[in-house]
């Protein structure tokens, strides 16, 4: 056995062991079929309670926000969640108190724009089991994931208190007798990523950064694409180059327009930036927040629903506006 | 019974083996031929992949690199190696096609020397992606001519894993779980390997050879299944595919 | 002489610290302003870097999230997280910008938790890309008000690593040698580091206030650089530049 | 100090640790300066005798024959090789004996069109000491680099004479006990990639296939880049989804079209099969090979004129009708 020289006291939550998840990738479906369907019906199939969530983009840059819905929606429970570049995605699901456990990159804040009181409560009510990482160090756990081994070195983390409540293992390099901090693998149970373009077996296409998306879509076990739009496989097949998630990882391919917002979609849409203070403002009251969970989700049917309430096309058009650097009179 | 030549035989033989909606990493030569052929008769949504990062490409005609534009047009993607290479070691892919200079009775595979390795009497490539198609895949399949020099009690030097020693020892030298050497595909019959030993065994035979024959073409004494069946002749049908539409200009099985 | 903000001076101040052609990973808000700054005053080939993937933009205006479109508009490559993240791993990045709610007098930040981890009194955020930019680039740079309640004796937690303990305690612990805390700049001050002990020590004092005060605004003893100067004020261009092109709408600047 | 289970014999040529890699990085360039200079410059500038080469493509697809050429022409000397995925650039190399100490993975094949005479001659000759990989194993090593970090994990190798003629080291997983191949890094000191379009500071694009240049461009400590053609900054910021090499990687910028042939290049030309048979053939007889040369390399000024010697622009026109997969009459 290596010998470890220091260890960080964090709840593993997954197990890293390669060779299992090559048994659930064994029987994974290779052949290319119509993966088509509602959001419903994906976060219905693929979405279990107690079972493994990360959600893909960065907390409110290019999020699957109808997925995080859906799954509210259908009060999942018991979910462990991947709380690294989280924000608005996280702020929906601590709504919902969907997940009882969290690896915890950066959490409850909206960055610039403030935390989240609700989810501040959430995980100050001592309902949530947790382990600290570091958005680099998620990554590296589904990068070791993604490349199907059991952990991969990295030199950040060590010597703090972020190392000592995770899961963290160091070890000296027998090449060089430096230290490195070994991240163990990490493979969801389910991912959800919201991308620009797939086509019906799930080929898709990003425009603009990737963040931790192309290791998630790898390391996932089962994965939920939805896409602002459908091309046609002759599309994605006249430009490979341009694939970033090829089909046989994706188990569901859901169309949903405008599906990053209030998120920004990059050359689609930017931020809303007035709806996500309207979840901040509001969540200072639990009374009243609850009152608007029953109004925008709850009482919604789908993601449609949620954006004419909130303004519709007009607004996505203005947000178009804005993403554009157009000015509107 | 229709007429056909020895790498037409081994071609149609080995695309039996790829069932559809597989994955495979395939080289260039008759192991494409085999998973193209497989494609275009029993295994259409079979997927090939190129360990330079073509995936699943509509090959317009047969590739002469498994780096070439060939193993990328109309892919579904354009990747990299790393992406072809980890796909394999997450365990997405099922099987691999390799060849070899020599192979021994537990599947390993020597495309690096003949003779010490520190003087070689021939130096080969090396593994090039042989090793990692070979630890990662599910299954390794090998399409070789049936020869006493190939088929060797010890090969030179292990390039490529099979059994390695036999019984566990692939698994103990740290390879994946459950993986290892499928079928040997030669010009007189295919060979599978005992679930025990890990030792080659016949488990058919192409029309107009014997056990004999095939053992006597063998440096190594082969096992034999349970059943040893003879082989069923390619179709008229698979040889028309292959002629027609895989290897038109006869690259492969013109040789 | 100039009138200014508590807000406009520390961009101003930190915005002297970047030099030209040097790489800074940034996040938003004043660390962003200030390399703006920089970029249109004396760096203009300063490479910013945001943590989600975008590298070089042309920033149209200030980002909202250090993930958001502005972050990559026109820039030279629209990468991701690991791409970000491992240049600076490769030692290609020598600055980075931090806040935090707490940071003691090794330079080390709290963005986790006041009071006990199990059971926090405040829960914040997390390192989020903190303690990965603060592990691998060369200067870590810190701008902050300057409150005993923010610069402590002890923070709560480490989130993100100063020079932990001091002295040569970083590198033991396995961090990339020669890196570390080197500026801190706040509304009264600037503030380096003692090269042996790595303990804070004010560096440069803003017109108006003395050590004392600055002293008096830190939970911690201070030490003094052997030549404590005053900063050089924010000139008029500076000003000027800050709040015509680099926050027009006073979004930071203004608060 | 790890415990290393088992352990290659073979050479590390290169020192893994991440912190000497570090102070090199520390002093390149990162400012956005024009890198635009003849082949000849870039090789003299940054090619030197004794230090370590990787070459970029594979083989003969989208590889800098121009620098091949030329650093066989500079008679380079005592040159390390990083042979991976090498081909007809191994070729070349081997045929200036310019190096004296390889990586290999794949060498003296051309793949299906056959072993080269000559490369197996200089191979066998006892002048080159080498060390044993895998393709995959050489992009790991380039991905640790990349990385930064002084080794990754994978779990290829193990169990056979690869192995133990390898630099790898076995150890077991802190946290499955799995056995792992621990490959240490390498930064070469001089890589070469051939792209479709740069712009003068070195931001690049590749259509199709990345092979393991995106690695090798992060791993190599200096970067010559050769393009078919340039594009202006603007051209590149334009759609910065599209860069993979970022300038700051880059040292020299080189414009040379049809700079892969007589290999392929993805969306632009064929490869050349007729040539590279005359390069088999001619192999077979030293003498022949050493006219062969002279009248190739050594007796050409540059890249043109060997382009000039070989068909030129018509020959060309010839491969790109191939690439496209347009019947010429």
């Amino acid at each position: 056995m290596f010998d470890v020289i220091a260890q960080g006291d964090g709840p593993l939550f997954m197990d890293p062991d390669p060779d299992k998840a090559r048994e659930f990738f064994r029987t994974k479906k290779r052949a290319m079929a119509n993966k088509l369907m509602t959001v419903r019906e994906a976060v219905e199939k693929f979405v279990h309670d107690g079972e493994y969530l990360a959600i893909g983009g960065f907390g409110a840059n290019r999020i699957p926000t109808a997925i995080c819905h859906e799954i509210v929606r259908q009060r999942k429970k018991n979910l462990i969640f991947a709380g690294h570049t989280s924000t608005h995605d996280f702020q929906i699901l601590a709504a919902g108190e969907v997940f009882d456990r969290c690896d915890i990159a950066y959490i409850i804040g909206l960055e610039a724009r403030g935390l989240s009181p609700n989810a501040r409560r959430y995980m100050e009510s001592g309902k949530v089991t947790v382990c600290e990482w570091t958005n680099y160090a998620m990554a590296l756990r589904l990068k070791a994931a993604a490349m199907g081994v059991s952990f991969v070195p990295g030199r950040n983390i060590m010597g703090t208190d972020t190392f000592k409540h995770s899961a963290v293992k160091v070890v000296q390099c027998p090449f060089t007798g430096k230290k490195m901090a070994l991240y163990p693998a990490l493979w969801p149970d389910v991912a959800a990523i919201h991308v620009h373009e797939a086509d019906v077996f799930g080929n898709c296409r990003i425009r603009g950064i990737s963040i931790a998306d192309l290791e998630l879509a790898r390391a996932a076990k089962h994965l939920i694409i939805t896409c602002e739009r459908l091309v046609h496989n002759e599309e994605i097949r006249s430009d490979p180059t341009q694939t970033v998630i090829p089909y046989f990882l994706v188990d569901a391919v859901c169309e949903v327009p405008f599906g990053s917002y209030p998120g920004n979609m990059p050359y689609e849409y930017y931020s809303d930036e007035e709806h996500l203070k309207k979840w901040l403002q509001v969540e200072t009251d639990p009374e009243e927040f609850r009152k608007f969970l029953d109004e925008q989700i709850y009482g919604t049917k789908d993601f449609n629903e949620y954006l004419e309430l909130n303004g519709g096309i007009e607004r996505i058009n203005q947000l178009r506006a804005q993403e554009h650097l157009i000015e509107l009179d | 019974m229709a007429d056909y030549n020895t790498m037409e035989l081994m071609i149609v033989a080995a695309s039996r083996e790829l069932e559809d909606g597989a994955t495979v990493g395939v080289g260039t030569g008759a192991p494409c031929a085999a998973a193209m052929l497989a494609q275009k008769t029993k295994a259409p949504n079979l997927v090939i992949m190129f360990e330079a990062g073509g995936i699943s490409p509509l090959l317009p005609t047969m590739p002469i690199s498994v780096g070439d534009s060939r193993t990328f047009y109309k892919a579904v993607m354009a990747s990299g190696m790393c992406e072809i290479m980890e796909t394999c070691q997450r365990g997405m892919v099922d099987y691999t096609f390799l060849g070899g200079a020599q192979i021994d009775m537990y599947g390993n595979l020597n495309s690096t020397v003949i003779g010490d390795w520190a003087n070689p009497k021939v130096r080969f490539p090396g593994s090039g992606g042989a090793n990692d198609f070979a630890s990662f895949c599910w299954r390794i399949m090998v399409i070789t001519p049936q020869d006493a020099r190939r088929f060797v009690e010890r090969v030179s030097f292990i390039t490529t894993p099979g059994y390695l020693t036999g019984g566990n020892a692939r698994e103990e030298a740290g390879l994946p779980a459950n993986t290892g050497p499928y079928k040997v595909i030669t010009n007189m019959a295919v060979m599978g390997y005992d679930p025990d030993s890990k030792r080659m065994r016949v488990e058919s035979i192409h029309h107009g050879f014997t056990f004999e024959q095939v053992q006597e073409n063998c440096g190594f004494e082969l096992l034999k299944a349970p059943e040893v069946v003879e082989t069923p002749p390619p179709t008229e049908e698979e040889l028309s595919i292959l002629r027609s539409e895989v290897d038109p200009h006869r690259y492969i099985i013109g040789r």
